[in-house]
């Protein structure tokens, strides 16, 4: 998932970095073949080189070996809101079928939910203004569902036509990839197809894994097995990560 | 610490600090004061936030984002939203886009700031401080929010020179709009110093824009002051497991912030 | 210089520098290239403005301070409003926050920016680009200003890096919010370096922000770069009676600009 | 006048400050009685300290000396707007028995000025939002005029209530500082009314500098005379001015 992340990434590209898998998934990219990606984290880090893996957006490297250190206002009005940056990073505790994420409440009440969540941050405009988004989410029933219970963050709204209609900027998520294989929009609906799997997962396997009755692409592919270069360098990159522990990120 | 003639019942306070610099030391005098029916202001609540919220002294959070990053959820945040535990705490609940630009039209003496945000998100329809607004000149809809005005601003920074002018470096975040947004404030500082040195990325607030100055060595811990300390992250790992049970969690605020 | 690619005959050009980094030699190159009917954005004019216009590239002055600071007044611009010499000359004329908030507005990608300004002035009846906007939290009622988008934006900053990157220190004025609000950038340095030193108060433009950099040594002056030169103030004074006659003017521009 | 200014300067006041006759009455009021006093320019340095007067906000040596030096969208929306600043000194081209001031045309038309100044720069902001404002002017009666060709600052507009209606913060020109004397707002009217006058000037001296039927205070007073420091203080600080050639200020 990590892997096939990173290789979503071009080189040269600006990418919003959130922490935990979009990180890791960049800072691999950046050690592979996209050398010139730059990374920019919403604690006002842009261009941040790190030379191991931060524990969270706020630690003392991103600002060490940044281009440029800016305060968080000017990250969001300056940096994030015009559609500077190519692309944003999401992940959530739910997504639905046309890429909404929810990372607010799990139930039926906002006032009183079964699952208090941590909530936006900076997830809203990122889906709304990056020129694209990449979503990386464990793929379950549980969490790739028919409707999102709130929509923190739009990806296609009801469908076709929702994102202009709000006036965003940015093309929404053109990609979500799971431990299963990668989901696209379908062009006209926006619907999210699954069109690659990962090696060794059927497609059985794969709408098991999706609360909706989710769609296969006519063109399905296999992603490529990861390399020996890919699973080595992620393999390195973790053991670096601050804190030194294995620590489950939500 | 000027906490005790600063932070009143019932006040709205903001803690600030992006990960980097967050006043942890202020916010344990708040709780060792007793503060009640607070109103917490924060993009990101972080572990200090949790720690005040469990020990009762708040009655409302502000907020964007409340987890323990990189780590999981902060659990007396969730089992206050949940269970009503220790008692119910109201939400004000924004995007850090909307957050940042709150501050900074307090700190501009605006009552409100515009963004191209939270357009289709439902947080729009459960918080009053987020509206819609049209452009006088291209007839465009934006989102407008409320302006934070904070009672108090409490933020950590570096050094303090002689006359009280304050320096901080490295993740700045919006501590310089909290300040200029609140009526009241507090820095807490690494260390006083004869004269600041310049340096690169420094946010520098004048004595005349602060009220209090405070030296609290190491008072951002568990978070960390940038050249002086590292972020205590085995500590908010750690901070998982004790605040997860709710007897374990005030056995270790009675031993290490209660009777400190 | 990358002028000829970038400026075209009716653009929308920034030149800006608050007093310090002024990019005259890039105004310079415009003039040489022959550009006309461009509209000018700049909050201080200055004695490049005056040049521009005097030599009869401008069309329309966006501007909020028209004169030589500390000397008097610019006798280029007041021929062209007082006398349409070499032509007529519209203006669309702000104050100094308002133009300021125009190109934080055209820097943040929104239509417009509100503030608390012209309030019975005289100016909201003479521009356009100034209207009223309702709070919509208290019902106050504010100023709205336009966004300013200029085609190009051209800055001077004292070095570029080999990436591309740039660096300017000093006073730093409005030259972040213009290149970020322009839709083509220019950037001129006084040297390039390997590796940009981070120092105290600068503004960072990265690489992916800019679209060119040219090394130009000394091409803000008679502005300056802070720490590369000195403002020739004496030159300031001098323009006075330069500029101050048609012929002196065009004389100096012949041998001084065109000649160069 | 320039002492006269200088005076009226409290020390620790926080002073926005233009060029020219208010910059040397600032860097004045902190050679004397004020060394606390703040200077702010417009340039974004806050806390400047000029060793020798500047000739533009925009020299290097006030950058050099500052507290801190910010952009100028800060200056003007964290700084002056909320009202952080105690003192405003404003001049202009035309001034009017209710303070409104004219930095913009000279003519009745806008369009076809007889005379173009020029602009507005910061003051119609500094007018509004400084807890007080200070104007030094020469006073004649082509500058003191009924009424003034052109509001680019608002004083106290049509008179008493005006400010308030308009929304303002601060409380208006408190003072203005001339050549013959000093005038102020008589309390219930707001017309500006002569309360001092210099050492040697008479009463009617100072009606025919101005431009309508002036008022003079029935407590009229004669300002102290320069002590011999005063004087000599801002000889010195004279002959540092950058540029070191006398310059008529606008």
């Amino acid at each position: 998932m990590t892997i096939a992340a990173a290789r979503a990434l071009r080189n040269g590209a600006v990418c919003f970095v959130g922490i935990g898998l979009p990180s890791t998934a960049a800072n691999l990219a950046a050690r592979l073949h996209a050398p010139e990606l730059v990374l920019v984290y919403e604690s006002g880090t842009l261009g941040a080189k790190p030379e191991f893996l931060p524990l969270s957006i706020g630690d003392g490297i991103l600002a060490e070996t940044a281009d440029a250190v800016v305060g968080v206002v000017e990250t969001f009005n300056y940096w994030l809101q015009p559609g500077r940056i190519d692309i944003g990073f999401l992940a959530g505790a739910q997504l639905d079928r046309f890429g909404n994420i929810n990372t607010t409440v799990i139930g039926d009440s906002y006032d009183a939910p079964r699952v208090r969540l941590p909530g936006a941050g900076g997830a809203p405009e990122i889906a709304a203004s990056c020129r694209e988004v990449l979503i990386i989410m464990r793929q379950s029933p549980r969490t790739f569902v028919e409707r999102v219970d709130f929509v923190t963050s739009v990806g296609y709204g009801s469908g076709a036509g929702d994102r202009e209609r709000h006036g965003f900027i940015g093309a929404g998520p053109t990609m979500v990839i799971t431990d299963v294989g990668i989901l696209q929009p379908a062009p006209e609906t926006r619907e999210l197809v699954l069109t690659h799997l990962h090696p060794g997962v059927g497609l059985q396997e794969a709408k098991a894994a999706t609360g909706w009755e989710l769609v296969a692409s006519a063109e399905l592919e296999h992603t490529p097995p990861p390399t020996t270069l890919e699973l080595s360098t992620l393999r390195e990159l973790e053991q670096t990560k601050a804190g030194r522990s294995t620590v489950g990120v939500l | 610490m000027a906490i005790a003639a600063l932070v009143r019942d019932g006040d709205t306070i903001a803690l600030e600090g992006f990960t980097h610099l967050i006043p942890f030391a202020a916010g344990h005098e708040i709780i060792r004061q007793g503060r009640r029916r607070l109103s917490l202001v924060r993009m990101t609540p972080d572990l200090i936030y949790d720690q005040l919220i469990g020990m009762g002294c708040a009655r409302r959070l502000v907020f964007s984002w409340g987890g323990n990053p990189g780590v999981g959820s902060l659990h007396r945040f969730r089992d206050a939203v949940e269970h009503d535990w220790p008692e119910s705490l109201e939400l004000e609940e924004h995007s850090h886009a909307g957050m940042a630009n709150r501050y900074a039209a307090g700190a501009s003496g605006l009552p409100f700031a515009v963004l191209r945000g939270y357009a289709g998100s439902d947080l729009v329809g459960e918080t009053d401080s987020i509206r819609s607004i049209v452009c006088p000149f291209t007839g465009e809809s934006l989102a407008a929010v409320s302006a934070l005005n904070p009672d108090v601003a409490v933020i950590h920074a570096q050094q303090a020179d002689a006359s009280g002018n304050v320096q901080l470096w490295g993740i700045c975040g919006v501590q310089k709009e909290a300040v200029l947004a609140a009526r009241r404030t507090l820095v807490t500082v690494e260390e006083l110093v004869e004269r600041l040195e310049p340096r690169p990325g420094a946010v520098v607030l004048p004595a005349w824009a602060i009220d209090y100055v405070s030296v609290v060595r190491n008072g951002a811990h568990p978070s960390y002051a940038h050249g002086y300390s590292e972020r205590d992250n085995d500590f908010y790992l750690a901070w998982d497991a004790i605040s997860r049970d709710r007897t374990t969690f005030q056995e270790w605020m009675e031993a290490n912030v209660l009777a400190a």
